[in-house]
């Protein structure tokens, strides 16, 4: 059985759809790449599956449960995750404390327990603080442990957003752009935490525009053009397949 | 030199992101900077724009001292940047973000200007009347580029003007760096694809928290071991 | 020897400044005039006086702030109903004798053993407009008041009385204090039928924007307002649409107008003329509610002799005869007040000046 | 020095050191009208602290919570004196209502934001305000009413010392309650709905949930004060649950610090003293109290105990 | 009873165009800073106080209206300078705040100069109402809505055909990239309240003649405007007019057929159910925060 499975799906904003009739599935335990022109739809596709739009029609099926226009604090319940290109951190908070915030659906949460702060929620937090600094530290972020969000630089936050995501304990994780603004020693560490990640069994789908990245971790790949599909395929496929290297790749791939 | 910067430094609050910087740039000239995540790239171009406070240092553009001139002086001058994060003006139609590129240009005709930009990147011209803030990622940053040439500034700043584009377009972005390196323009690049980036730019700087750790014809820097095991992923 | 301690809380500032402000005029003036005489019987008068903003739970905590940090020997003030009603509370059971300056019935009915006031109640206007709404043979009457303190209780007090006098109350309509324009309420009230007199009980600005708005629509039925808005500033407001308004007030407005007789003359018209001498403006009945305030007390004092907080109380309730601006006061264990309707004349606006009509 | 403190005590600091202000304070009172003052500065302080959940931590802004102030002291006057309740069972009543009332309005108000929620809020606080103004056979209209003496287990609180050590303890209370949820999963969800609410949503967070939560927690401190505000005060008039009023607690947070229990406290009582102590200054009054609000805002935009804290950490640090 | 209905909505009409001219204000300031200017009312207060002080000093109407223009627009800008400007990384609550500390200092300053009596200005063409059929109207009305009108198609030709109007816009959504285009952001607050403080002189000095004008006139037509402005659609210069004039003719229908007490709860509840269905206005913007 597919972990996600999307059917005939469309958004349209006013007049011009996003995503057009739309149909692609995802198999637990394997990297799966989206890739496509910029405004392609990548990014809205993400919106719909994690519950940020509603769809205009078609389905989103996760773990064989409709969740189309589910909302997104839902879905993480139901164990998906993800990161974003415009970045969404809490500038107001500290670097760990961002991560805190993922682990927060396994957390006790009862009003009164917080209020009264019973023994069993300040050892809760203190072990939640460490398990979130070794994610830290699995991103490539140890030095940040005591940082505020807000004077860290760009690179940095992108990966501050995936420690959030995992600290969630997702089933299925979605990175929108992880490598953009990653030189390309920064992309190969990301590259093996992604591969790490999947290792651990989440199932990951990676947008990127990095095709380095895309190619070498990709089990499969789905090409996105005007919001519908290209292609999908092995990355050897994609990489030979000559409408994406005239819509996407160019003779640069 | 068009540009000559020397002993910059600057802080956020107690941390010092700048630490006596030295760079500069003759007319004509494309230099590349490049450096690991937050080793403080982009605070080095927005001490430039005027964006960010400075400690110590001065800054000369063409002869003037700039150290202390507002932001909207030194864009007067010609100095135009793509800034990080591409910082399009959300709820402006693209046409109106790509106007306000020409705001310190008096009496310029910003019709033609315009068309080029459309030109170069067809996708703006459809979203024309488009809210910026709706545009994917991509389309912004295609903006920002766009916007800032809008200005036909004397130095260009870039700050990764690749990041989030599609092959085809971090092409296309590259080729037109060199267009505006071969009509004259002066640029300073950072860029995280720092392999293409030296392979465009005249002269490269190695940047490392807040210091320039080397300097040198872009060529040798492609050659240069340490670079390539900490930028280049070789 | 001591100073004798005076407190006052005033609304010097807020919705009713058009009335705080004169009171605290008039208290300064005359305690230093005084304390430059020399003072009550060989002491200073001491005066603190401190603007309530018209907030009710602000006076409260000024009256505390009076009688428990400064240690007054006496209160005058409460601008407003609300701001007195308030203060009681804090005065009575402190036992510290209270003059306020306000006109609600509540504060003296039923009598507190430490309260007393100086301006005629609201019930009182009610009474003088209504008799002379039935001497014209205007018996059918459309009540127009603010929606606040002030404009409530009158507004409340002549829904009572109204009956004794035969005036049935056919259109009761409300305006904010601050409201721009209130023709919406008087159109409603010129398309009730039979309406043959307008009454408004208000303060501040907000009479004047309803006796303008009443030119405006071309009303003809005769428009009354209470005693507050005796001062000149609201003919000045008001402008040209005031002619013709009535109004109850004490003799002070139209001390010229009183008969030589009248014993009130010679205190009014003195006190009308040193007070526009010092302030170039014109004097207004609620200066003369303070200066009413100030005189009682600092007559009590003298008979007591002392500024003994229970002497000056009992002195207080005996004061008799005593001829001020707002009537001649006599007081009593069961009356804190001590007017009647007599001292309170009907005016009306001509030419833009009080004419005195009874 | 304070780093010393097991980890337990350190997280209430500010607590301890409030505690003790309160121990030696009335020291320092000399007569009721002392007191009183003391006394409401603490009863806004509640008020505050339970509002900067709202705006602080969770970002939300509210105009109007002087109307769930002003509804507990009516519930409390209305109840105790027209229908002989005893005063627990008011406050409780109070409490319960306006937690109701809260709830009822988040929903639909929270979807708002910015100037458009503190608009709204605006909005219920003027017209909660108008009814209890107009409604005058049940609250007096606008000279108001009394509560009936504040009685509990037989005690009457009667004096001025009596009701600060209660205001004292109450106001502890909510401190310590404060610190604590803000200290939790809960605390820290409303300040990352604050920071980027899209990406509280995607991690996990039902944001709408947590904001409609703190609203009515807030709403509830304030009628627990406005409660005992009620029985305090002489009279309970409209003018405490007006549009000024709300605006005034707005002030206290920002001033004493956003995100800041402690900060709440001291905005609150500063707030309040200030204009007692400036009444002197007579005509002067507004200038200095404006100024001094606008000369703190500009020189402190993040409010009085952040900024000091941020300076006192600065001379700790090595 | 066609006739009341008229004159109702007439009432609403002049009320409505004073709360649509401070509502203007409140959008100019927005449209440049996202600050909501608690002094508005302030302003409107020191064109019409100023007005009123000049004229009884013998400066003729018209001399008398300009100089006290000017003196509103200095304080305005003396606003954003001393008090808004060097607040620069304060956000936008504490801003708020500054500018609530403001109109206090100058309601404060206002009482000090020119004392708490309340003042009327004649009215600019006489006091003789006109008639409508069967309704009447006072001519100082029209001018209230003349004004309003010329000023919104000002404003709206400002913001949407002229760069600098443009420059305005992007320094609110945007400050650091307006500055890295070139915009001078601390001039464009400066001109920003300038022109507030224009609008809110001019409006001080038409709705005189209607609604008087003290010291603390402010606080009133304060809320009033923000209301219109946020019911409109803040920074919309269509919305706020039609926001005031909504505010306005809501409470007049209230007072005339519903009930005068409740004439105000009626006005905010429309602005509650307005929000829950257009939750930036009716003319407002809607976000555009993608992620
Ligand atoms: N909320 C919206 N309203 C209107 N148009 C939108 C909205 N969201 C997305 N779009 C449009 O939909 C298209 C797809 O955008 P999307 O962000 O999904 O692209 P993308 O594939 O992620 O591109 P990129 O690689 O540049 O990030 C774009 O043309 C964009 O302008
Ligand atoms: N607002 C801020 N407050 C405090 N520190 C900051 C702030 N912005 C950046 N820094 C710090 O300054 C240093 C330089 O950051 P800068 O953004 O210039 O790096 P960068 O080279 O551009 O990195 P990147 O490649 O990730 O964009 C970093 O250590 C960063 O953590
Ligand atoms: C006319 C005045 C005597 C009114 C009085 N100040 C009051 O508010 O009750
Ligand atoms: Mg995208
Ligand atoms: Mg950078």
């Amino acid at each position: 059985m597919s972990l996600l499975k999307v059917t005939n799906l469309t958004k349209s904003f006013g007049g011009v759809s996003a995503i057009r009739d739309l149909s692609f599935t995802i198999e637990a335990g394997t990297i799966h790449s989206i890739i496509g022109p910029n405004g392609a739809g990548k990014t809205t596709l993400f919106n719909l599956i994690t519950g940020v739009y509603t769809p205009s029609s078609g389905s989103v099926r996760f773990n064989d449960r409709e969740v189309g226009g589910v909302e997104p604090h839902k879905l993480a319940e139901l164990g998906m995750n993800r990161t974003f290109q415009n970045l969404q951190i809490f500038h107001n908070m500290s670097a760990v404390e961002n991560v805190m915030v993922g682990a927060h659906l396994h957390l006790q949460k009862g009003l009164l327990h917080s209020m009264l702060r019973l023994p069993s929620l300040a050892r809760s937090e203190r072990e939640t603080r460490e398990q979130c600094w070794e994610l830290m530290d699995f991103v490539g972020l140890a030095q940040y442990r005591h940082t505020e969000a807000s004077a860290m630089s760009y690179g940095a936050l992108k990966r501050l957003e995936i420690a959030r995501a995992l600290a969630a304990k997702p089933k299925l994780l979605l990175l929108d752009e992880p490598a953009a603004g990653l030189n390309d020693t920064e992309t190969r560490e990301v590259d093996e935490v992604i591969k790490r990640i999947a290792a651990q069994g989440i199932t990951v789908v990676l947008v990127e525009h990095d095709m380095k990245m895309v190619m070498g971790i990709s089990d499969h790949i789905l090409v996105l053009d005007y919001g519908a599909k290209l292609a999908e395929g092995t990355p050897a496929e994609i990489r030979s397949n000559p409408d994406v290297i005239a819509a996407y790749l160019g003779t640069v791939g | 030199m068009l540009l000559e910067i020397q002993g910059l430094e600057s802080h956020y609050g107690r941390v010092k992101a700048l630490k006596g910087v030295d760079v500069a740039v003759k007319p004509g000239e494309l230099v590349a900077l490049v450096g690991a995540n937050g080793a403080g790239k982009t605070t080095l171009l927005r001490a430039l724009s005027g964006v960010q406070s400075i400690s110590a240092g001065s800054i000369r553009f063409d002869g003037h001292d700039i150290t202390r001139l507002p932001a909207h002086k030194r864009v007067q001058l010609g100095i135009a940047q793509v800034p990080e994060g591409r910082q399009v003006f959300g709820p402006m139609s693209v046409e109106d973000n790509l106007l306000m590129g020409t705001y310190r240009r008096r009496g310029a005709k910003p019709a033609d200007d315009m068309e080029r930009m459309y030109d170069t990147f067809p996708i703006l011209k459809t979203k024309r009347k488009q809210a910026a803030g709706l545009l994917s990622g991509g389309q912004q940053q295609m903006l920002a580029m766009a916007r800032a040439l809008m200005s036909n500034p004397r130095l260009l700043l870039l700050d990764e003007p690749s990041m989030g584009l599609a092959p085809l377009l971090v092409g296309e972005i590259f080729n037109a760096v060199e267009r505006l390196k071969a009509q004259g323009m002066t640029i300073l690049l950072v860029e995280q694809n720092a392999f293409q980036a030296l392979g465009i730019a005249d002269r490269g700087y190695v940047m490392e928290t807040g210091d320039i750790t080397m300097a040198d014809d872009a060529q040798v820097l492609l050659g240069d071991e340490r670079v390539k095991a900490a930028y280049l992923g070789l | 020897a001591d100073p004798v301690k005076i407190g006052a809380f005033l609304s010097v500032t807020g919705p009713a400044s058009f009335l705080g402000e004169p009171e605290k005029k008039t208290l300064e003036m005359y305690v230093d005039r005084l304390n430059k005489q020399g003072g009550v019987q060989g002491r200073k008068i001491e005066l603190t006086v401190y603007d309530d903003g018209g907030a009710p739970d602000k006076a409260a905590t000024f009256a505390k702030r009076l009688i428990q940090s400064d240690n007054v020997d006496i209160l005058i003030g409460g601008t407003t109903t609300g701001t007195s009603m308030a203060a009681i509370k804090i005065a009575d059971p402190a036992g510290v004798p209270f003059i306020s300056l306000a006109g609600g019935i509540d504060i003296v009915d039923p009598v507190k053993k430490w309260v007393f006031k100086t301006p005629h109640t609201d019930r009182m206007a009610a009474e003088k407009v209504f008799s002379d709404m039935k001497k014209r043979g205007l018996t059918k009457v459309a009540l127009i008041s603010e929606n606040a303190g002030f404009g409530k209780s009158g507004h409340d007090q002549s829904l009572l009385v109204a009956p004794q006098y035969g005036i049935e109350i056919v259109a009761d309509e409300v305006y904010s204090p601050k409201d721009p324009d209130v023709t919406a309420q008087l159109t409603k009230i010129k398309n009730t039928a039979g309406v043959q007199a307008i009454f408004n009980f208000g303060f501040g600005q907000g009479p004047a924007i309803v006796t303008k708005n009443y030119k405006q629509l071309g009303i003809t039925q005769p428009l009354y307002q209470s005693h507050g808005v005796a001062s000149k500033d609201f003919i000045r407001l008001a402008g040209d649409a005031s002619e013709g308004v009535r109004l109850p007030a004490a003799g002070l407005v139209i001390a010229s107008q009183l008969a030589a007789t009248d014993p009130q003359k010679p205190v009014v018209t003195a006190f009308k003329s040193e007070y526009e001498a010092a302030f170039k403006t014109e004097v207004s009945t609620f200066a003369g509610h303070a200066y009413d305030g100030l005189q009682i007390a600092l007559a009590a004092i003298l008979r007591a002799g002392s500024s003994d907080k229970a002497k000056v109380r009992d002195e207080i309730e005996k004061t008799s005869g005593y001829v001020g601006t707002g009537g001649i006061v006599s007081m009593s264990a069961t009356d804190h007040m001590g007017l009647n309707l007599s001292a309170f004349h009907m005016v009306e606006i001509s030419k833009g000046d009080w004419k005195m009509v009874d | 020095m304070t780093s010393m403190l097991p980890p337990a005590l350190q997280r209430h600091r500010g607590l301890i050191v409030l505690a003790a202000v309160i121990a030696v304070l009335p020291l320092a009172l000399r007569n009721d009208y002392h007191y009183d003052v003391v006394i409401n500065a603490g009863l806004n302080a509640i008020v505050v602290v339970g509002l900067n959940l709202l705006i602080g931590y969770a970002g939300q802004i509210s105009l109007g919570h002087a109307a769930f102030f002003g509804l507990g002291a009516y519930a409390s006057a209305i109840l105790t004196t027209t229908y002989g309740w005893p005063a627990l069972g008011a406050m409780a009543a109070g409490i319960a209502v306006v937690g109701i009332l809260a709830y009822v309005i988040a929903r639909p108000i929270l979807r708002l934001k910015g100037h458009y929620l503190a608009m709204a809020t605006l909005g219920i606080g003027v017209i909660i305000s108008i009814v209890l103004n107009t409604e005058a056979q049940v609250t007096g209209g606008p000279d108001g009413m009394s509560a009936a003496p504040f009685t509990v287990l037989g005690y009457t609180f009667a004096t001025e010392q009596s009701w600060y050590w209660l205001v004292g303890g109450a106001l502890l209370l909510t401190v310590w309650l404060s610190t604590n949820l803000i200290d939790s999963p809960i605390g820290r969800a409303l300040r990352a709905l604050h920071g980027a609410e899209i990406g509280a949503r995607v991690v996990g967070i039902d944001t709408t949930r947590y904001k409609v939560l703190i609203f009515v927690i807030s709403a509830m401190f304030a009628s627990f004060a406005g409660s005992l505000f009620a029985h305090h005060t002489p009279t309970v008039t409209p003018s405490i649950l007006g549009f000024i009023k709300s605006v005034e607690f707005v002030v206290m947070a920002v001033f004493g610090g956003m995100a800041s229990v402690m900060g709440s406290v001291v905005g609150a009582v500063i707030m309040t003293l200030l204009p007692n102590a400036l009444a002197a200054f007579e005509d002067f009054e507004p200038i200095i109290l404006g100024g001094i609000m606008m000369g703190t805002m500009i020189f402190m935009p993040k409010g009085l105990v952040p900024t000091i804290a941020k300076l006192l950490r600065r001379k700790e640090a090595p | 009873m066609i006739e009341s209905m008229i004159q109702f909505i007439l009432a609403g009409l002049t009320s409505g165009a004073i709360y649509a001219l401070v509502g203007l204000g409140f959008s100019i300031i927005y449209n440049a800073s996202h600050v909501i200017n608690f002094a508005q009312g302030e302003f409107i207060v020191i064109g019409g106080m100023s007005t009123v002080a000049l004229l009884a000093a013998g400066v003729p109407l018209p001399l008398a209206i300009v100089l006290a223009t000017l003196v509103t627009m200095l304080v305005g800008m003396a606003l954003a300078k001393f008090a808004i400007q060097p607040a620069k990384d304060a956000d936008v609550v504490a801003l708020i705040i500054i500018t609530i500390g403001a109109s206090i200092f100058l309601r404060g300053v206002v009482q000090l100069v020119f004392g708490k009596d309340i003042h009327s200005l004649p009215a600019f063409s006489g006091e003789t109402p006109l008639n409508l059929m069967g309704a009447t109207l006072m001519p100082q009305s029209l001018w209230v809505m003349g004004i309003s009108s010329a000023l919104i198609v000002v404003i709206a030709w400002f913001f949407n055909a002229t760069l600098a109007g443009k420059a305005m816009l992007a320094t609110a959504y945007n400050a650091l990239a307006a500055r890295l285009m070139g915009v001078d952001t601390k001039w464009v607050l400066l001109s920003a309240f300038a022109l507030s403080a224009l609008l809110g002189a001019v409006g001080g000095i038409v709705v005189t003649p209607i609604t008087f004008v003290s010291y603390e006139s402010g606080i009133m037509l304060g809320l009033k405007g923000f209301s219109a402005a946020v019911l409109g659609g803040l920074g919309n210069g269509v919305g706020a007019v039609a926001g005031g004039l909504i505010l306005g003719i809501v409470e007049a229908l209230s007072a005339g057929y519903l009930s005068s007490a409740y004439k105000d709860a009626i006005a905010f509840i429309i602005i509650l159910v307005v929000l829950v269905f257009r939750p930036n206005g009716l003319f407002g913007k809607k976000g555009i925060d993608r992620v």
